[in-house]
């Protein structure tokens, strides 16, 4: 059963970093680096890392989609300036 | 003197749901909700908008069973519409009028309009809601408000005054 | 039977999961992606509580908690980036 | 108890896929957002509450309350704030829409404005 849900995960988490490779806009590819860290946090607790996983949903999905928007903005103001 | 109470008691519910019932996690949640409603009380006007009188707290357990049956109608109306081959649907947004003057009442009338069948709150404006309706059957103003709102809003206009 | 049952339960929303996972490769819009995302984050709050009751611990049910709330937070930076730039 | 606590986890499973199904069928943004916010809800809702109904003797009543307050409250907010957001942005209705009274009262607003 847990072998099931890691295998079927990690082909969702592997085809979502392709498609953040392969996305040409960059919102998409951050919406589509949010879906791994969110996988990565339920593998995480199916390898019996509950704390592991608590820092990953809080900084992965969290923190890091938010830092991303807010420096893809800062880029966007920079781009219109020139 | 009675909003402060509310604000005591829903803090130390979640402090128990989270704790569990060991008495000696009730007392040290006790003192720290105390401590809290202290520091904080005069700051969160969010309890100020309840009213507390029997009638009410009556309405709000109708409103809530209501609400549970309106939530399982709305997700049987929804799976009907996916499984059929060809998708039964007749969307557009309309525009709602309210009579309520709370903004927590608002929010939450905007959120059980989200989860009744059918209907999804787009925008709020004051007293005007855009919601987008999967199955438009009355286009005006006045049957849009009668058919969505109306439901709810004679519960929670007792509920918060 | 009772584990059979939750087991199977657990394999379809599994299914529910790679469904809207499609959504999103498929995508069109900003929008499609967000919603796919949103609704894949519910469905792994609740593969994580039938984790926490596979494994029978109840220290796993935190990191569901964690999960509602911050995953909320980032949903809402990217709609208000799309409605205006933060 | 354990049995019936596991088909109310199955009946939620089913909503959960019927959610999953919806995202990708509708037609539109918001059609999607509506079976997303609805199915999944109740579905996660039933799910939860099964697996806690199942093993009451676990001790984890208090905190499936907990997460289950937190989607009641959290999930239409999140959808709420995207549909404005596909709005702003400029997402269009499908063509089988009937009336879209938002968009006429946003340029009606322009036009006082002008």
């Amino acid at each position: 059963m847990i072998s099931i849900i890691i295998i079927v995960l990690g082909i969702i988490m592997i085809m979502a970093a392709f498609l953040a490779i392969h996305l040409k806009n960059l919102l998409s590819a951050i919406i589509s680096a949010g879906v791994i860290s969110l996988l990565a946090s339920v593998i995480y607790l199916l390898l019996a890392a509950p704390d592991v996983a608590m820092t990953e949903a809080a900084i992965g999905s969290g923190l890091t989609t938010i830092i991303f928007i807010f420096t893809l903005k800062k880029i966007k103001k920079g781009d219109l300036d020139d | 003197m009675k909003k402060g109470f509310l604000f005591f008691i829903s803090l130390l519910i979640v402090w128990i749901l989270l704790a569990g019932t060991d008495w000696q996690e009730i007392i040290i949640g006790a003192i720290i909700s105390l401590l809290l409603t202290i520091i904080f009380f005069s700051k969160a006007t969010i309890f100020s908008e309840f009213n507390l009188n029997p009638k009410a707290i009556f309405y709000f357990l109708i409103y809530i069973i209501i609400f549970i049956w309106e939530l399982i109608k709305s997700n049987i109306d929804v799976a009907i519409r996916v499984i059929q081959p060809t998708i039964p649907i007749n969307p557009g947004i309309v525009k709602v009028k309210t009579k309520l003057k709370s903004r927590l009442g608002r929010i939450i009338l905007a959120n059980s309009i989200t989860l009744t069948p059918g209907t999804l709150t787009v925008e709020t404006n004051g007293e005007d809601y855009y919601i987008h309706w999967i199955d438009v059957t009355s286009g005006d103003i006045e049957g849009a408000t009668k058919k969505i709102v109306s439901k709810f809003e004679k519960y929670l206009g007792v509920i918060f005054g | 039977m009772a584990d059979l049952i939750y087991n199977i339960a657990a394999i379809i929303a599994l299914i529910g999961m790679m469904l809207s996972f499609v959504r999103l490769i498929i995508g069109h819009t900003i929008a499609d992606r967000a919603v796919a995302l949103d609704g894949m984050t519910i469905i792994s709050i609740s593969l994580i509580v039938f984790i926490a009751y596979y494994s029978n611990r109840i220290i796993y049910l935190d990191v569901a908690i964690v999960y509602g709330l911050i995953s909320f937070v980032g949903i809402v930076a990217i709609a208000r980036y799309l409605e205006r730039g933060i | 108890m354990e049995i019936f606590g596991a088909l109310i986890t199955l009946i939620g499973s089913i909503f959960l896929l019927l959610g999953g199904l919806g995202i990708l069928r509708m037609p539109d943004v918001y059609n999607r957002m509506q079976t997303g916010t609805k199915a999944t809800t109740l579905g996660s809702i039933l799910f939860l509450a099964g697996i806690s109904v199942g093993h009451l003797e676990c001790g984890c009543f208090g905190k499936i309350i907990i997460i289950i307050l937190f989607v009641i409250f959290t999930n239409p907010i999140s959808s709420n704030t995207l549909a404005r957001a596909a709005h702003y942005a400029g997402v269009k209705l499908t063509e089988r829409s009937v009336k879209d009274d938002l968009k006429e009262d946003n340029l009606e607003n322009k036009g006082e404005k002008k």
